[in-house]
């Protein structure tokens, strides 16, 4: 039942912090055919709900996870024209300002990567399974709410 | 046999991340009757709760799924990553 | 008439190559309540109109290109909230997979960076004063025309 | 004096990157009329071109923008950077 890491290439999950340089040169490599590489980092905040925010604590269910993720990036893949794409997804603790993810797609025009890494994001939110569970500065330990504009943004490209 | 799994704030109401049991044939609607049975966090986590999430064997899943042998089913609340 | 570079700090025209990980980590520094990142590279493709391409050539406008740049970016920060921008172009030589400019949007939520930058990208296409000329592998040397697709992408932003 | 500059294929065509020139008073059109008056090229590149830019002073104008002493014209076809 569980994934190897070679079942899904393009798919990460890793306590480890990642480099943006690095994985444009690794998701470009091969290709002369790009244009446009758009990136987009998920980032801790300092502030959620209006308090501030110490640890954020990322949990998620191996397996499941890449096999959503890998989903959400061939549908990207089935609406658009692109040439490569990655997602790769912290888990474990992290701080504020920390990397939490990164959707790269790379295509031959700017508008298909734009709206592919958007996609991506929209329905990463919803659809794996990740959980959040953030640490106050006064110790208090919380489970992060799902938004109701996540699943907002996500209908948005529904067909 | 069949593999259930609880994530995130489940498994911290329920006090455990996964555990066995014969449940061939049954659907998940019928599972979770089952489970709400031991008491009152089982109820409230699972039975009554409009807003679980089910996967069977990876795949996202519903109340009405049918659990076969050796299926892997999991509980958990609303997702929040990215 | 000439502008210095800490006349528009957020604004770089340069002949070198840029990283994108160093310039993610200026643009992120000193803010906190940041939770996404959103870079747009465009490369040199190694097609064009058909042709293959050797060398492209970016030629530009000194102080009006800076100018330009700093009003479509002041326009991104005034149609959506953001944390902070930068917009970094290349001119000179460069080669098939080459990095040709970088437009790096920071905002608290995905959808205002996402939008910010498309936009950036949209209206640099056809308001800042740079021109492309490319040299194809036969030693044909051409200036590449502007495209209609570009100036309907433009309009797609008008209010 | 004015500074009249050229950029990309224009530079190209006209055999120059820039010059000065006495059109203060002058409206832009009036500006081009005379250098058209130089020859083919110019009447081609700045006269009968209707994608031919603009810009006074590193902002866009246009035919009407009238000239004062100092600034700085620049002629150019449409941009393609990025």
């Amino acid at each position: 039942m569980s994934n190897t890491a070679t079942d899904y290439p393009f798919i990460k999950i890793q306590e480890a912090d990642f480099d943006l340089t690095e994985e444009n040169a690794r998701l470009r490599a091969g290709h002369k055919d790009i244009g446009a590489v758009v990136s987009f980092v998920g980032t801790v905040r300092d502030i959620n709900e209006g308090d501030q925010v110490s640890i954020l604590e990322l949990e998620h269910y191996p397996g499941m996870t890449e096999k959503a993720l890998e989903k959400i990036r061939l549908e990207a893949h089935d609406r658009w024209s692109l040439e490569a794409s990655v997602i790769i997804h912290r888990v474990g603790k992290m701080y504020p300002t920390d990397q939490i993810v990164l959707v790269a797609v790379a295509s031959r025009h700017r508008e298909n990567a734009f709206h592919a890494a958007h996609f991506i994001m929209d329905y990463l939110k919803t659809n794996a399974p990740f959980w959040k569970k953030e640490t106050l500065p006064n110790g208090e330990v919380r489970w992060v709410d799902s938004r109701v504009s996540d699943k907002e943004a996500e209908q948005r490209w529904a067909q | 046999m069949v593999n259930i799994l609880y994530f995130a704030s489940f498994r911290e109401m329920l006090g455990q991340a996964d555990e066995q049991l014969p449940a061939e044939h049954k659907t998940v609607s019928e599972l979770i009757a089952e489970l709400a049975s031991r008491g009152d966090n089982w109820k409230q986590a699972l039975q009554d709760n409009t807003n679980l999430q089910i996967a069977v064997n990876h795949d996202v899943a519903s109340r009405e799924t049918t659990i076969k042998s050796g299926d892997e089913i999991a509980f958990f609340p609303p997702v929040t990553g990215g």
